[in-house]
């Protein structure tokens, strides 16, 4: 990183140079004008006045604290859904999704990594707020305050069950895009989850033809499959499911005793209920334990593996960023490789700038991207080899309860739990 | 039986729309072109392209470069001058630097940043700073420093001719007349509705001078595409030159950027923009061209890509008495040299 | 019990995450801009804005300007006439407008409703011209993305995030 | 109890369905459905328009346009051409306002959609329904088996992807950093014979398959023979089947490149008089020519010079990428030195006149510009050495013979590392690096040896051994790294030790040698002027292995490729292969 500074420090001192060379000539006088002609000055309007962003830190607090609530003690799927609808138009279509907390993943990390970048506190609050909820009240900031989720959910006509297996296996790839963008982001190369976030330009009714497709794709899956993005996608969700699983309160699908009546099995369209399991098999007990032993030696061997290769594509991946990009396109173009120039080759050799300079640079980055390849494929392998263990464990489930990790806490399904009309229909007659 | 039918061809199809939604997405994302690969995807009509006036016949080429560039050992070169036994004089960087032929190069040393150099048959060189004159002797010695012509003054070039020192100011868009001490005598070219005079039109700091063999100051009006001839008390007496973006005229907002008298009394004359230097002859009738945008900016069609660059691409020219033409790059800090391979028409 | 340590050790974590980013050099709000010196009018500013319309325009610094007749930002450089007809114009949206102001000098002021930030003219006028065209993002036209589209697909890296006190880099001027 | 909930659910369901809020809830989902698609339809037709029909107008207009300014009658054009830009421009605002007011409609027409299909399957709520229980430990079984089976899956794919991306591995700029530019490397060189005597200049060939026996006569064990069209002593050059060579008289200078393997001119290329060589008669001896130089290639391009100080690069198609003129040489002989690479650095060893004049210099040219990197006076006058690049303990030096020093210094960037003050008169001979020594040679006089771990001059105390018997004047030295064979243009082939300079044998050829000696395995190969080829064993008695006449004169060293010997005759390019 410090040699990441130090090429920025040099390039704006060659940046000052080129500027000093230059601001001769712009000094130049401009005419005597005899008819009173008065010069106007460039028009510069300001950037719309943000107090808008403090109101947002604000609402997203209110937001998330009357979705615990509503989730919690209301258990109403209602208001719930008048929430999220809230959600999509205030911080999808009126503030045109940005930022958002899944994107601030990504300032976040480069401010970390980036001696010379910082975050504003709004950046910072809507990272932590949605986390800090999550740690006491589970994931209601995706029941009803992300304007993301609250899109798909909308949508969400037809529910289709995925098999659980799919669900596992597909999800592997959120991870691997939270890595991959945190990567991304702390080498400074790009902001990924922006770059491709598919509903951004719904919300601001205009962007690339590409990403629109993409986004109308999802929603069309989504009317299918509960929330795609979010259940197989959202680098911020992987964080989440995490922080869930140690919630000091939770959404529990029955207001008091689960009767196994089994009412809710269907209920939820996201495959987050589990549903009561019996004993432990005894006839291939030996068998589950040797496994089991063989999956928690795996996993060490899984985090490494993970790690060397992730360095290993580590220079292809490098190419993300628009420095190694240009070196890479120079070096082909020296090589006699690269037909004629390009607008950033011809660009940079206009600066004047040392090719070994440049190559220096993209060495810097690629030896950033080899060194961060071993924590984002450490990461990726540790979290294979956990679901592998996972899926050779057998816990005991009594009940019909909400997975801890996977429940966006929705409410979908308290109406289906018998209980829970018990429960209103006592609350009915107490109020009158 | 029939309502499992219905609910089997109920997930094909929506397996299929899953399915196709699936791929058209994954292609989007694949086809999406964030970084800029594919360029602009704007149409030619939003493209700048002067590469097919920059194409120059080469029959109307008469000018060949002689020898390698001479490296001008300068961080910015502005002016360039030449006197009779074939040293090049550079200004530049806070200093002029001499390169002679067989000789060691030497270098002098200014208090500020030259815009103009020009040297004396008696060997003084006269140096225009931003605002005001230094004289030095051949040894590089400073014989006098001008007064200071005020805040707005650019001065772009400097001419002698006998007791007479000629300078051009192109930020009060005038030309100053000094004798040889330095007293200001008149100044040269306002306009003036009475004497006939429309003024000087300079729009950036390229305004140049020279007196030619007939005893007459020609003055380059560069926002009128012309060469201006005045008498030393200040009188227009005639101009030659037009705009034109083909090869007789002068292209652009504001050329010629410089130019210098040939020894058989026609001119050689600068454009930026199109970097061209091209020959006319006494009357201001097109002869040929020296070096055109292949030769001077080896292949380029504009000197520039970025706009410091740009900012720094007025070439200067300069013509020796033995005929050559020395063309100072002030991009690339080198002096090219031509000679005469052919006859004109 | 060991629920509890993790989310209290979460939250911690959080917390001092949070202290840490905070503390750290707490910068304005910042908004992207065009570093005029760099850019080299591509033309991906016209496409690659998020907006329909993008929100980069032509800006013009009019004290740098030469008030030129013959400007070379406006007219084609193979130009027959001097005036704005269609077949002079350099600007394929006429965005340009040209104004008289006193012999031999006149204005050209930006319609920015016109303009699609090509950067045709600021070409013309750099190649020949004084280089008083430039490429500014218009910020009452920005929605200041976290990641600028344009940025991402800018050859010479001239997008960069200004303070939002100063969003503009205009080009210096005679004082 | 469950089964008979389920039932009347189902009957409330058939019930609502009739209800007229579903109805309307359904009746405007359906009219949401019909207006997005029609304005998605129309946006779509919107955006095609924009990108497929505009342009072509555009273009019309541009075409137009030039038409006005090239055609004497083309101001009649002007009312259609303003009336074509002002419809054009009208068109961009009028769509631009459509698609943005289109994504409102849109967006609208959506809401209407969603609203009425949520609506409709609220007044439609199915009850749930579970089906039989089944067998719960089998399904939790199969659902864990299946689970770690998808993982596994997903483990194989992410691998899968990470392995393919690591076949695409881009450029390493930790490596390219070093190179400032791109160039081959070691091994690539040493495959190849790049220069005048090949890798390092040693006359030593990688390859020991080197065909033994040949007849110019009858054409046994010759692959091809191609004319050469203009005169050269330069000798050939070898890149991956590609040969160099280069030809002038006092008109033009040509450089040619032959396909290896059919011995098909693939092209040809001039260096044109630039600067100084203009209009003057350059001056050579006959027998030095004004090709003399050998070329030197670095696998991506070809640089040639020649006696009138013309400089020119080549790429690989034949296309000039530079050219530059040095200044013309004064050369009592005319020319000669050889061109080497370092990198991407063309090395000039530009020795000339007298050494007080100053004018001689060592000259590095970036092969991809020509532009002058480094520059450097050398203390010598003319001088028909060529200069070698040579790896000594890991470090590059480049080595230079010139009256009467030999300098060493770093290629890179011209600073010297040691200078030997030990070889006099016009040398011609080029040094080469062989056991630990660098071998100079003073024409007629002696041989000598000098240790290259000095540093400043190093005359005193650095040189090992001198040798005074049977030295060459023009032809290189050449050494496998125990012996040192000098061959001499009368014939005298002598042998020494090359660690203390003992004589080991001498031999009379009884032939007139101008091509220096050169070693492919076990084997010293000599080409006779007359175009004898004698081969002999490199060891320390004297073996003659096998005698081959060509029955062409030849002048210049011959190159040595996997299997194949190239010699350039007077006339002719052979290429000798396929014999055993």
């Amino acid at each position: 990183m410090i040699r990441f500074g130090d090429a920025i420090i040099l390039g704006i001192f060659s940046l000052l140079v080129l500027c000093a060379s230059a601001s001769g000539i712009e000094r130049f006088p401009p005419p005597d004008f005899e008819s009173g002609y008065e010069l106007p000055s460039p028009t510069t309007p300001s950037p719309r006045e943000d107090i808008y962003q403090y109101v947002d830190v604000l609402v997203l607090a209110g937001a998330l604290a009357v979705s615990s609530y509503l989730v919690l003690r209301k258990r109403s799927r209602r208001p719930i859904f008048a929430l999220m609808v809230f959600s999509l138009v205030y911080f999808g279509f009126w503030r045109k999704g940005c930022v958002c907390s899944i994107g601030a993943i990504q300032n976040i990390s480069l401010s970390i990594f980036d001696s010379g970048y910082a975050v504003g506190l709004v950046t910072v609050a809507f990272f932590l707020l949605p986390l800090v909820f999550t740690l006491f009240f589970g994931r209601t900031f995706c029941a009803a305050v992300c304007p993301l989720g609250a899109i798909q959910d909308v949508v969400l006509f037809k529910p289709i069950s995925v098999p659980g297996w799919a669900e596992s296996s597909l999800r592997l790839f959120a991870y691997l895009y939270l890595g991959l963008a945190v990567l991304f982001a702390a080498t400074g190369s790009a902001f990924v989850i922006c770059r491709y976030d598919p509903f951004v330009s719904f919300f601001r009714l205009s962007g690339n033809l590409n990403l629109l497709i993409l986004g109308a794709c999802l929603l069309l899956v989504g009317v299918f499959v509960g929330r795609p993005y979010c259940r197989f996608v959202c680098p911020y969700g992987v964080i989440l499911r995490q922080l869930s699983r140690v919630s000091k309160w939770r959404v529990s699908i029955t207001p008091d005793e689960c009767i196994k009546c089994r009412l809710c099995e269907d209920s939820c369209p996201f495959g987050a209920i589990e549903k009561p399991t019996v004993e432990w098999p005894r006839r291939n007990l030996a068998k589950s334990k040797s496994r089991l032993a063989l999956m928690i030696l795996l996993l060490p061997v899984l985090t490494a593996a993970g790690g060397w290769l992730a360095s290993t594509v580590g220079d292809p991946l490098s190419r993300m960023h628009a420095t190694v990009r240009l070196a890479d396109r120079i070096y082909l173009e020296q090589a006699g490789q690269a037909e004629g120039t390009t607008d950033a080759s011809s660009a940079f050799r206009a600066t004047g700038r040392e090719l070994k300079e440049l190559y220096a640079e993209a060495a810097s980055i690629q030896s950033e991207f080899n060194i961060g390849g071993w924590a984002v494929g450490g990461f990726v392998g540790l979290v294979i080899g956990s679901k592998l263990i996972r899926h050779s464990l057998w816990r005991r489930r009594a009940d019909y309860q909400p997975d801890r990790a996977g429940c966006v806490a929705c409410g979908r399904c308290f109406e289906y739990c018998p209980r829970e009309h018990v429960r209103l229909n006592k609350a009915k007659e107490a109020n009158t | 039986m029939n309502r499992l039918a219905g609910a089997v061809n109920t997930r094909i199809t929506v397996g299929v729309v899953i399915g196709t939604a699936i791929i058209i997405g994954v292609v989007a994302v694949f086809r999406l072109d964030s970084t800029g690969k594919k360029g602009s995807g704007l149409g030619d009509e939003f493209k700048y392209d002067v590469k097919d006036l920059g194409k120059i016949d080469p029959e109307l080429i008469l000018y060949e470069q002689s020898s390698e560039p001479i490296a001008t050992g300068l961080e910015i070169s502005r002016a360039i001058a030449v006197d009779g036994r074939g040293n090049v004089y550079i200004a530049g960087d806070n200093a002029v630097r001499i390169i002679g032929e067989g000789n060691p190069s030497k270098r002098i040393e200014l208090s500020a940043a030259p815009g103009c150099v020009t040297v004396a048959d008696d060997g003084r060189i006269f140096v225009g700073l931003r605002e005001h004159v230094e004289v030095f002797d051949v040894a590089g010695k400073r014989l006098a420093s001008w007064p200071s012509l005020g805040d707005d003054a650019v001065l772009t070039s400097i001419a002698v001719y006998k007791d007479n020192v000629f300078a051009a100011d192109a930020g009060n868009r005038i030309v100053l007349r000094y004798d040889a001490a330095g007293r200001l005598v008149n100044r040269i070219g306002a306009g003036d509705d009475t004497r006939n005079i429309p003024g000087f039109v300079v729009p950036s700091p390229y305004f140049d001078l020279a007196v030619a063999r007939d005893g007459l100051l020609r003055v380059v009006n560069p926002g009128r595409h012309r060469i201006e001839a005045y008498t030393f008390d200040g009188d227009l007496e005639f101009w030659w030159g037009r705009y034109s973006a083909g090869l007789e005229g002068f292209c652009g907002c504001c050329n010629p950027v410089s130019f210098a008298l040939l020894g058989d009394g026609g001119f050689v004359t600068c454009e930026k923009g199109l970097t061209r230097v091209k020959i006319y002859d006494a009357e201001g009738r097109f002869v040929g061209v020296v070096a055109g945008p292949e030769q001077l900016t080896g292949g380029k069609w504009n000197i520039c890509e970025i706009p410091s660059a740009c900012r720094l691409g007025g070439f200067d020219v300069v013509a020796g008495v033995d005929g050559r033409i020395f063309v100072l790059d002030t991009v690339k800090n080198i002096v090219r040299t031509f000679t005469r391979t052919r006859a004109g028409k | 019990m060991l629920v509890g340590i993790l989310r209290y050790g979460g939250l911690g974590l959080l917390g001092a995450a949070g202290v840490y980013l905070l503390k750290k050099n707490p910068k304005p709000r910042t908004v992207w801009q065009i570093d005029p010196q760099v850019c080299v009018a591509c033309g991906n500013c016209a496409n690659y804005c998020v907006l329909e319309e993008s929100a980069v325009k032509c800006t013009h610094a009019f004290a740098v300007c030469g008030y030129c007749e013959l400007c070379s930002g406006c007219f084609r450089p193979d130009a027959k006439e001097l005036n704005t007809g269609a077949e002079n114009q350099l600007c394929p949206t006429g965005a340009i407008k040209r104004a008289y102001v006193e012999d031999p000098y006149y204005e050209y002021v930006i319609d920015e409703s016109l303009c699609n930030g090509c950067g045709k003219c600021v070409k013309g006028c750099n190649a020949f011209g004084n280089g008083s065209l430039f490429l500014q993002v218009r910020h009452d036209r920005c929605v200041n993305c976290n990641e600028c589209s344009i940025a991402a697909a800018c050859p010479s890296g001239a997008f960069k995030r200004v303070s939002a006190e100063k969003p503009y880099l205009l080009k210096e001027t005679h004082a | 109890m469950s089964g008979v909930k389920a039932e009347s659910a189902d009957n409330i369901a058939e019930a609502k369905k009739c209800s007229p809020w579903y109805q309307a809830a359904a009746g405007s989902a359906v009219v949401g459905c019909v207006f997005s698609l029609i304005v998605a339809g129309l946006l779509i037709e919107n955006h095609l328009h924009i990108k497929i029909l505009d342009p072509v107008r555009s273009e019309r207009l541009e075409m137009m346009k030039l038409q006005v300014i090239e055609q004497p009658d083309g101001e009649r054009l002007l009312p259609e051409i303003r009336r074509l830009d002002l419809q054009i421009r009208r068109s961009r605002i009028t769509r631009q306002q459509f698609s943005r007011r289109g994504g409102y409609l849109l967006a609208g027409g959506l809401v209407v959609l969603f609203v009425g299909l949520k609506s409709a399957a609220v007044f439609r709520k199915r009850a749930p329904a579970p089906g039989p229980p089944g067998d719960v430990r089998a399904r939790q079984v199969r659902e864990a088996l299946l689970a770690r089976r998808a993982v596994m899956l997903g483990l194989c794919v992410l691998g899968a992807a990470g392995l393919i991306l690591t076949i695409k591995a881009g450029v390493d700029f930790g490596k390219a950093q070093t190179a400032g530019s791109s160039y081959p490397g070691a091994e690539e060189i040493r495959k190849n014979w790049h220069r005048f005597r090949g890798p390092g200049g040693l006359g030593i060939s990688a390859h020991e398959n080197v065909p033994l026996r040949f007849s110019g006569k009858t054409g046994e064990g010759i692959l091809w023979k191609k004319p050469v069209p203009l005169p050269g002593n330069n000798s050939p050059i070898l890149w991956e089947g590609r040969v160099f060579l280069s030809g002038a008289d006092e008109k033009s200078r040509q450089v040619y490149c032959f396909d290896a393997d059919s011995g098909e001119l693939l092209w040809m290329g001039e260096v044109g008089a630039v600067g100084g060589s203009l209009g003057k008669a350059v001056e050579v001896m006959n027998d030095t020519g004004y090709a003399a130089p050998t070329m030197v290639t670095d696998g991506r391009r070809a640089c040639a010079i020649f006696a009138t100080g013309d400089i020119g690069c080549f790429d690989f198609d034949g296309k000039k990428i530079w050219q530059r003129n040095l200044g013309v040489p004064e050369s009592a002989y005319g020319y000669a030195s050889s061109l080497e690479m370092y990198r991407n650095l063309v090395l000039v060893q530009y020795d000339q006149g007298v050494a007080e004049d100053e004018k001689s210099r060592m000259l590095a040219l970036d092969g991809f510009t020509g532009q002058p990197v480094w520059e450097v006076k050398r203390p010598v006058p003319n001088s028909w050495t060529s200069p070698i690049v040579v790896e000594i303990a890991d470090k590059p030096q480049l080595i230079t013979c010139g009256e009467p020093w030999v300098i060493a210094c770093e290629p890179g960037g011209g600073r010297e590392i040691w200078r030997a003050k030990c070889v006099g008169g016009d040398v011609a001979p080029s040094p080469i690096y062989a056991g630990g020594f660098v071998f100079a040679i003073e024409p007629y006089d002696k041989l000598v040896a000098i240790r290259p771990d000095g540093r400043g001059d190093v005359t005193k105390t650095h040189v090992a051994w001198i040798a005074e018997d049977g030295i060459p004047d023009i032809c290189c030295p050449l050494s496998n790294g125990k012996l040192i064979f000098l061959l001499t243009t009368e014939g005298t082939l002598t042998c020494y030790k090359v660690s203390d300079g003992g004589m080991v044998w001498e031999k009379d050829m009884k032939a007139g040698f101008k091509a220096s000696p050169s070693l492919a395995g076990e084997r010293v190969y000599l080409l006779s002027d007359k175009g004898v080829m004698v081969v002999i064993e490199a060891a320390a008695q004297y073996k003659e292995l096998a005698r081959s006449e060509l029955g062409e004169a030849c002048f210049a060293s011959p190159a040595f490729a996997d299997g194949r010997i190239y010699i350039r005759g007077a006339k002719n390019l052979y290429c000798i292969g396929g014999g055993d």
